[in-house]
């Protein structure tokens, strides 16, 4: 059995009085120990997804259909108690907002410690008394073993001077400090799946660096499986064993990452990783996706990239293509290799003589630039 | 005397009387400013104070003299000299000796200008003490009142004061713990909130008190008060609400007393109000005082609790009280507004000041006068407002007054109606009542007094000095095992008064 | 810090100096004087002036300040113009039936509000919210007299579970005392608890859409864990302002609570001293509370800054 | 507020859009209409003492009779125009006051704040019945005197939770980003700083309009309320406690009212905050 | 032709600076409680002595680590901190010591991108709304100020019909940071101060942003403060590079020579971190300093792979001109006519 397996998902945020579906038919699969990259445009639904798996949705969002089994359960139908059986011990939680996720008036240190005494054997009370009052008496927080435990995750994170950070508060760090407390908040659980939304956006790139050579030895260590959402498509490729590209609230292509850097074939997927700043690259102008990402609330007939993809026939216009596993001609490395395009799945062949292909080819990938 | 005391038809009257227990007393009141008893003020203070201080004389049930510190008492043929015999076997709470030497200083300091009393008016006249048990009283002029004014009583100051504990205490002390002859020494005083009265052992009337212990506490909220006393929580309730009446007379448990009280209420019209000058018209006065139909306002405003007055004598002082008072203020509204069409008023407004206790009233008062074509607008103000504004300045056009705890009848006329009465804010002038009033005062046979007042009152009538309304009752609530209670109007001696548990 | 205390202090002292001083003059404008309170209803022009002798009101009013002031600084608040008490003594009585009533107010409204508020916030909770739009309305409809009242009534009268009125000092027991106290300390929470819960909910309900509260969800925490330690703290800056600003109308509540229940606590003898003028008692009691609301004022910040370690002091807030 | 006219509309439109806000809107309507008219849809002269006493609801007297004979629902009626205004008057003037010092005071800091905050704190440490007694007793009574009595002894109220909110808010990033367009400090206290500090002030005005009321009602109780002879639910309702056991009509339908209106008011800020932008209704 | 040609077409001197800071320090007093009462206080020194010219039509890169200051200096730059020594001149100006009005009618030319998206957005107006009331500010209304809005919207990426009205609670962390360009935009300013402007957006609208931004410094001579983490972004937008360390200039060079050859310890290790494909992540080692006590010497010794020994443990270098239009405060490099 898959650690998480995500069905015929469909999540809707309600605004004003109308509800605006934000995800539409997510069908995702990840292994115990995988980490998957969360890739596309801002506004795709990538934190949405991130947050539905945990079933975290702000008031206004709700599932509206599909299933999420969680090691089996379905999480959609499952009480709120229930809920809280899985969350931090086996579904740990990054927000892309580590700053506001952090509680201003709390010390990091018991905030991760807190999560510790729930999910670890520490031996201390976690009763509603004693909880709140660690709150308000520094040395009761600092008393167990739950705080030595957190110092000693702040440390793992890279953080100067574990022990004084700890006893902090949030508004005293900066930003990157924050970030790192946060991952350290997530992971002090030892969760099974890690649910990280753009986790090093604060962090310069030397911290960057060391968090994710950290990150990574952490993931293995656990066997923790990872679902990482970011922009920066170099970390997703050092860091990710597949990628999944959203648009519009969909999937539209998921491989392993080497396949989607080197063999990306939706049309998306290409011109994204064809817009990628490039550190040794000399040219001025970036390359641009022209044309606005339509409302993932929009109800269109076919293709949600058809509008701006330059690859697009009529039939892309009339047709919503779904997600199938590419046939092996068109795969180098991942069999899995799952894309949503007419053009790549033979329907567009089948009606056109084979001209997506040849369209296929035309094209250099971008990625390759880079090689 | 003490028997026949109208709270005995509570039954059991022939119950053995037992001495013992405490027992706990509501007083409908804030705080007792002063129980000195040169200087207070309040009926409710003097209720009580009637417990703990007397005088040379005390009133019974039925408002007639008897003696208290004096055994007996002598007067002249003239009526001007007054000669008391004091009782030999009293003893101040203190344990001082009482003798003649105590009264000559109580009405010394009751007649000192800088104590400022505000109830000098004893007669004038000269004190002496041939020896110590013996006290001469000369007038001037023959006196009517003297014994009424020589209780412990209301418009009364000749209680007895103890000059040692005075000097040692300070006044002020002694206002909140006075030392007195009376059955009951306070023990305990805590302003605005209890007092605490315990049998006095050497009192002189052999067998009293009963009571070991009363303790009075202080509640200023009346509907408390009726909870208090159905909860059980207390015994005696020295004053209610004529709401509460019917409400408590269905318990078992407790004995209502409705009595007649003395003093009168009214309206006060006042004749030199410049927003209302038709007032001075008597015809006006005369008019308002037939829009009143005084058996519904009693009904309504005072739940019954009530007797309608067309004059200033109540039926409590028995002997002053004629029953057949001239019926040309009776109520009726056509003649009503027959004239006040000939007086030339109509739809006019007028500004009717109140004051809470008596804003039930005021507002039938002000609906009936609303049939004569009178707007009435009610304006309540506070209490020291209404008496700086309606027995001061004159500040008013119409209001609710009278009089009240008068056991001479005397009290309910002087100060209100003659032409420089104390009281007298509304301008009533009539040289013939003042004549009147002066002769009354003097007259010592209550007969030739009784007569004297008659005309009085048949000349406020006539003049329509104010529109009499009714006479309140005299509410007061106990618990079913308090025995022997006496009730004197507007006083509440607890004197004789058992536990029966 | 010392900057800040010295600041604080010289504030404080601003106050209660403006404060007893606009009650000087203000008690003084009111129609009617403790000649008339004092005096009844009739009374001759040498007895008042007797008395304003004795009570120092024939002094120019600029003069009686003056004494009035140096009397104060030196903790002399005088005595009753009814004599026979100071006001201190009066005080001394008074205050502990009044903390006792606001305390068991302040208890009763807290216990009320927070948890009501609090579970409201959440709005799955389906008894929770109309339980607690139901207080905030009664408390926020019904005078505290009539509530008195009708509870009387109820507990001591229908059922005669406590006792009708009064006051019993904690000496006398703490059964009696809370006995005593329960009725009228309810019957003041539930006035006070009124704006309290609704302010617990508003902004419990926007502190529990923060992202920190998610993250404490994403953590596994019980709901209980949540609301008390991380919720909380966060939402309770506008509900301890609103529960500081409300002891004001704790005391306004004790006025009339202290009357209904015959308890003569600082409350009744205000109105006591309003009603008779008792102008050194006014002051007396008003000097009191100011004191005391200054003190509550540090408290509250005080409570502001453990709450909230992001509050700085210096300046204060609210 | 000036803004455009898309967003004006929006707010309206959205207030109307809103279920509970509707609600709301209907009750002050109807609270309103009988605060105008309900002298003239009254079926009896308020003050007049012709009925029965103590009648129990019933077809002619809706609410019954009071111990005096009169007609409660037309007391009540006649009484929404008193209770409703100063109810109102004490939220609105209370409020703006209140608020307006708040602001400034927790804005500008320095001696303004010092100065407000000193004169808010003397306020403060008068209670407000007993500020509102003396009030009332050296203006006299009378319906604008005690609106403005039991007004002035709620912005001290307002002031301080203002100040506390705008302190709070007035570091926080989207005040800055009014400074870095260049907004002057008046818009920018009134559009960024006053909306965020709505919900509590709504909160507060709530309990305002009840505490109004009720403090009229308290008056009235020490003999101070608006008149004597003016039916105002406050009094209706303190007229009502002679008769626990025998009345109750005497006080659910004026209680109710008062009820009624609180709930409306809170509805109403509520339904307010959300169409300026709180997403999320409660 | 590219925006980045442009620039390095015309020479140095022709550019007039827009904005020149001369030793700007901020520092900031910190305390909680119970500091305060132990009577210790802490002084953060955010930016210390920071000298800077940016020309009109000049992009400033600023780049360091998270923490360094750069977000402080942005806002003291703006004058939304008072500087605690310095002067700060725009267009030849003095801003550093005038009074909120007076700075006002200078609001318009200098803009800023706040770091935090969705805290700069007032929660409870519409995307519309707060556009609009920039606008509004500045006395543009009606017909004009609508189609004003929505261009900025179009320009940052957003449709206006779907966008305007929304509540940034509504908005995804992209969304909100695009709304925050879009208000920057609106003005048209002189001076943009971007503070991590892209940081939350993916690179195909990020890719959007950096044209619009590097065309609109082309067409009307718009000057930026450009701070990032991304060093990639950086390299294509940036004329200039400013690396910043423990409150302090490290290096400042134009862009493509401190890309080429970076010559401070500092930025070298930040360039070997950035992310490329198929990169390694190699962090810094060594105890990092706090800006509330600033180790003596050069602030980057503690973790300097090049430590030459005392000298850096006990003198700050100070920033020199070792090369033409190149400046560096380290030890290792010192100015020519000062090397032996
Ligand atoms: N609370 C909300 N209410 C309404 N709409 C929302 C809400 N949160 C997000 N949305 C919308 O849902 C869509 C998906 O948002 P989401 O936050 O998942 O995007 P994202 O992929 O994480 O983007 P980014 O990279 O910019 O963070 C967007 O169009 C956004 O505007
Ligand atoms: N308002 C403030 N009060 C106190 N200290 C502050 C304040 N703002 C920033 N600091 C401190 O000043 C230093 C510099 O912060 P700044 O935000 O400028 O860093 P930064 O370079 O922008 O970092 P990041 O890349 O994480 O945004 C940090 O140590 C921070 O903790
Ligand atoms: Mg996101
Ligand atoms: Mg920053």
């Amino acid at each position: 059995m898959s650690l998480l397996e995500v069905a015929d998902l469909d999540v809707a945020y309600t605004r004003g009085n109308t509800r605006m579906p934000a995800l539409r038919d997510i069908n995702l699969t990840m292994e115990r120990g995988a980490i998957v990259g969360l890739v596309g445009e801002s506004g795709s639904g990538k934190s949405t997804l991130g947050l539905a798996i945990a079933q975290l949705l702000p008031g206004n969002g709700r599932v509206t259909a599909g299933t999420i089994a969680f090691d089996g359960t379905d999480l959609t139908s499952s009480t709120q108690a229930e809920l809280r059986a899985f969350r931090g011990k086996r579904i740990g939680v990054v927000f892309q907002d580590p700053s506001a996720s952090l509680n201003p008036v709390l010390t990091i240190g018991e905030q991760i410690a807190e999560s510790i005494r729930l999910h670890h054997d520490t031996g201390e009370s976690t009763s509603l008394l004693t909880e709140t009052l660690r709150k308000y008496s520094g040395g009761l927080a600092r008393r167990g073993r739950s705080w030595a435990m957190a110092v000693d995750m702040l440390a793992r994170m890279g953080i100067p001077d574990p022990a004084g950070c700890a006893r902090r508060f949030p508004h005293q760090l900066s930003g990157g400090m924050r970030q790192r407390a946060a991952i350290a908040m997530a992971l002090s659980g030892e969760p099974d799946l890690l649910i990280a939304d753009e986790p090093t956006t604060a962090l310069d790139v030397t911290v960057q660096a060391t968090i994710l050579r950290e990150l990574v030895e952490l993931v293995r260590e656990m066997n923790t499986s990872v679902l990482l959402v970011t922009h920066d498509l170099d970390v997703a490729s050092y860091f990710c064993d597949r990628i999944a590209v959203l648009y519009s609230g969909q999937l539209f292509e998921l491989a392993s990452a080497k396949e989607i850097f080197e063999n990306p074939q939706n049309p998306y997927t290409q011109r994204l990783l064809a817009s990628q700043p490039n550190i040794d690259d000399e040219s001025a102008e970036l390359a641009v996706l022209e044309g606005d990402v339509p409302d993932p609330a929009d109800e269109l007939a076919g293709c949600r990239f058809a509008a701006r993809c330059p690859e697009a026939i009529d039939l892309c216009r009339s047709t919503p293509p779904r997600l199938v596993t590419l046939p092996e001609r068109l795969v180098t490395h991942d069999r899995e290799h799952q894309c949503r395009c007419l053009l790549r799945d033979g329907t567009a062949t089948a009606a056109a003589g084979g001209a997506g292909h040849q369209v296929l080819h035309a094209r250099r990938p971008a990625g390759e630039d880079r090689r | 005397g003490s028997s026949g005391s109208p709270a005995e038809s509570a039954g059991a009257g022939s119950q053995q009387a037992r001495r013992g227990g405490s027992i706990k007393a509501a007083w409908n009141i804030d705080r007792f400013l002063t129980l000195d008893p040169q200087r207070t003020t309040g009926f409710d203070q003097l209720a009580l104070l009637v417990n703990i201080v007397e005088g040379l004389t005390r009133l019974t049930p039925e408002l007639d003299v008897e003696g208290a510190l004096a055994e007996s008492w002598k007067v002249s043929e003239d009526g001007k000299t007054y000669t008391f015999k004091l009782r030999k076997n009293v003893v101040w709470h203190n344990g001082d000796e009482f003798d003649a030497q105590d009264i000559i200083f109580t009405h010394q300091r009751a007649t000192d200008p800088e104590l400022g009393s505000a109830n000098a008016n004893l007669p004038p006249m000269e004190v002496t003490a041939p020896d110590d048990h013996t006290i001469v009283m000369k007038l001037e002029q023959p006196s009517g009142l003297l014994l009424t004014q020589l209780t412990a009583m209301p418009g009364a100051i000749m209680g007895a004061v103890n000059k040692r504990a005075l000097t040692e205490m300070g006044a002020d002390k002694y206002g909140l713990t006075p030392v007195g002859t009376g059955p009951f020494k306070v023990t305990e005083h805590v302003p605005g909130d209890h007092l605490t009265l315990t049998r006095h052992d050497k009192y002189w009337e052999a067998g009293f008190p009963l009571l070991d212990e009363v303790v009075i506490d202080l509640v200023p909220e009346p509907t408390t008060v009726q909870s208090a006393l159905l909860s059980g929580d207390v015994q005696f309730a020295h004053i209610l609400r004529p709401q509460s009446y019917e409400a408590l007379r269905r318990s078992p448990n407790l004995v209502v007393v409705s009595e007649p009280g003395v003093g009168w209420s009214g309206m006060w019209m006042n004749y030199k109000s410049t927003a209302a000058p038709y007032l001075a018209d008597p015809r006006v006065r005369l008019a308002f005082a037939k829009a009143i139909d005084r058996k519904t306002l009693i009904q309504k405003a005072l739940f019954g609790q009530g007797d309608p007055g067309y004059g200033p004598y109540s039926l409590a002082v028995k002997w002053a009280y004629d029953p057949k008072v001239p019926t040309s203020q009776d109520y009726d509204l056509a003649g009503a507004q027959k004239l006040m069409s000939d007086a030339n008023v109509s739809n006019v407004s007028l500004d009717f000041m109140t004051t809470p206790g008596f804003e039930r009233t005021d507002q039938v008062l002000a609906d009936m006068l609303g049939k004569i074509g009178v707007q009435v607008r009610l304006t309540s103000v506070e209490k020291s407002v209404y008496s700086a504004r309606g027995y001061r300045d004159s500040n008013y056009s119409i209001l609710h007054s009278g009089s009240a705890s008068d056991p001479d009848p005397d009290d309910s006329v002087y100060k209100y109606f003659t032409t420089d009465g104390a009281t007298n804010t509304f301008g009533y002038s009539n040289p013939k009542v003042d004549d009147l009033i002066a002769k009354e005062r003097v007259t010592p046979g209550r007969a030739e007094r009784a007569k004297i007042l008659w005309e009085i009152q048949n000349l406020l009538i006539s003049d329509v000095a104010a529109v009499f309304t009714y006479h309140s009752r005299d509410l007061l609530g106990m618990s079913a095992q308090l025995k022997g209670y006496q009730k004197v109007p507007e006083l509440r001696s607890l004197r004789t008064v058992w536990l029966d548990k | 810090m010392l900057l800040y205390c010295v600041k604080r202090l010289i504030h404080a002292a601003i106050v209660v100096w403006l404060v007893i001083t606009v009650v000087f003059f203000i008690v003084r404008l009111v129609p009617g004087g403790p000649v008339d309170a004092l005096l009844g209803a009739d009374y001759t022009p040498e007895a008042a002036r007797v008395l304003e002798r004795r009570l120092g009101l024939d002094q120019p009013l600029i003069v009686q300040y003056g004494e009035y002031l140096g009397r104060t600084l030196s903790l002399d608040l005088g005595d009753s113009v009814a004599g026979g008490t100071s006001v201190r003594d009066m005080l001394v009585e008074a205050i502990p039936r009044t903390l006792s009533l606001t305390l068991i107010g302040l208890v009763v409204g807290l216990l009320l509000a927070i948890p009501l508020g609090a579970r409201a916030a959440r709005r799955r909770n389906r008894i929770a919210g109309p339980v607690s739009s139901g207080v905030g309305l009664i408390g926020l409809s019904l005078p505290t007299f009539w509530l008195g009242m009708l509870l009387i009534l109820l507990m001591a009268v229908d059922l005669g579970w406590l006792p009708a009125y009064g006051y019993a000092p904690m000496e006398e027991g703490l059964g009696q005392w809370l006995g005593h106290i329960l009725m009228p300390g309810t019957c003041l929470g539930l006035a006070y608890a009124a704006p309290l819960v609704l302010i617990t909910r508003s902004s419990m309900a926007e502190a529990l859409r923060e992202p920190y509260a998610q993250m404490a969800r994403a953590k596994g925490l019980r709901e209980s864990v949540i609301m008390a330690k991380h919720v909380v703290p966060n939402a309770f800056i506008p509900v301890i302002t609103m529960a500081g600003i409300h002891t004001g109308g704790l005391l306004s509540g004790a006025v009339v609570t202290e009357t209904v229940f015959a308890i003569n606590g600082v409350g009744r003898v205000l109105v006591d001293a309003i009603t008779n003028r008792d102008y050194p008692a006014i002051q007396g009691v008003i000097l009191l509370i100011s004191v005391v609301f200054v003190v509550v004022n540090i408290l509250v910040d005080l409570l502001y800054a453990v709450l909230n370690p992001r509050i700085r002091l210096i300046g204060g807030t609210a | 507020m000036t803004t455009t006219a898309t967003t004006r509309t929006s707010v309206r439109s959205r207030l109307l859009h809103d279920r509970l806000g509707l609600v709301s809107m209907a009750i002050l309507l109807v609270l309103i209409l009988a605060a105008v008219f309900g002298p003239m849809l009254s079926p009896y002269d308020p003050n007049s003492q012709e009925h029965d006493l103590l009648l129990p609801p019933s077809g002619a007297h809706l609410m019954g009779t009071d111990s005096l004979g009169r007609d409660v629902f037309s007391r009540v009626l006649n009484g929404t125009r008193v209770s409703v205004a100063v109810g109102i008057g004490v939220a609105l003037i209370g409020g703006i006051v209140g608020t307006v010092l708040g602001l400034l005071a927790g804005f500008f800091r320095g001696w303004i704040d010092d100065v407000i905050s000193r004169l808010v704190e003397v306020q403060w440490a008068f209670p407000e019945l007993i500020a509102a007694l003396v009030i009332v007793s050296i203006l006299g009574n009378g319906f604008g005197n005690v609106i403005l009595a039991i007004s002035i002894t709620y912005v001290d109220d307002f002031a301080r939770l203002v100040r506390g909110e705008t302190l709070r808010l007035r570091d926080s990033e989207f005040v800055t980003a009014a400074r870095v367009i260049g907004m002057r400090k008046t818009p920018m206290l009134a559009r960024e700083v006053l909306p965020n500090a709505f919900g509590p002030i709504i909160v507060q005005a709530t309990s305002a309009v009840g505490a109004g009321i009720l403090g009229e009602a308290a008056l009235s109780f020490l003999g101070l309320g608006v008149a004597a002879d003016t039916p105002t639910w406050g009094l209706i309702l303190s007229d009502s406690r002679d008769f626990f056991h025998s009345a109750w009509w005497l006080a659910v339908f004026p209680g109710l009212c008062i009820m009624i209106t609180v709930l409306g008011t809170n509805l109403f800020g509520r339904a307010l905050q959300r169409s300026f932008g709180t997403s999320e209704a409660l | 032709m590219t925006a980045n040609t442009s620039a390095a077409a015309s020479s140095a001197t022709e550019r007039q600076p827009l904005l020149r800071a001369e030793q700007v320090t901020k520092y900031f007093t910190l305390g909680g409680l119970l500091e305060r009462i132990a009577g210790k206080r802490t002084t953060v020194q955010a930016v210390r002595a920071v000298s800077l010219t940016v020309g009109r039509g000049e992009t400033l890169g600023i780049v360091g680590e998270s923490g360094c200051g750069k977000s402080t200096l942005g806002r003291t730059l703006l004058r939304l901190y008072t500087p605690t020594s310095g002067r700060i001149l725009f267009d030849g100006q003095d801003i550093s010591t005038m009074s909120e009005p007076e700075l006002r009618p200078m609001r318009k030319r200098l803009q800023m991108i706040f770091q935090d998206p969705r805290g700069s957005l007032n929660p409870r107006q519409s995307v519309d709304t707060l556009l609009h009331r920039a606008l509004g500010v500045h006395g543009v209304r009606g017909d004009e100020a609508v189609e004003r809005v929505a261009l900025s919207l179009r320009q940052s990426g957003l449709d206006p019909s779907r966008f305007a009205h929304r509540y940034p609670r509504e908005l995804s962390g992209g969304e909100a940071q695009r709304v925050g360009i879009a208000r920057a935009l609106l003005l048209e300013p002189d001076l943009i101060i971007a503070d991590e402007p892209v940081s939350s957006l993916d690179v195909t609208v990020q890719a959007q942003i950096v044209n619009l931004l590097m065309r609109l410094r082309g067409e009307r001579r718009l000057t930026m403060a450009f701070i990032s983490h991304d060093m990639a972004v950086v390299r294509h937008i940036s004329d200039r590079v400013l690396v910043m360390y423990l409150g302090r200039v490290m290096e400042d060079a134009p862009a493509r020579e401190i890309f080429r050859d970076p010559l401070h310890p500092y930025t070298k290790a930040l360039m070997d971190a950035i992310p490329r494909p198929g990169f390694e992540p190699v962090g810094l080692k060594g105890q990092v300093p706090s800006p509330s006590d600033p180790p003596p010497g050069c602030p980057f010794q503690s973790r300097c792979p090049k430590k030459i020994g005392a000298v850096c443990e006990t003198v700050e270098p100070v920033l020199t001109e070792v090369e033409a239009g190149r400046k560096v405060a380290c030890h290792l490099h010192v100015a020519p006519e000062e090397a032996p």
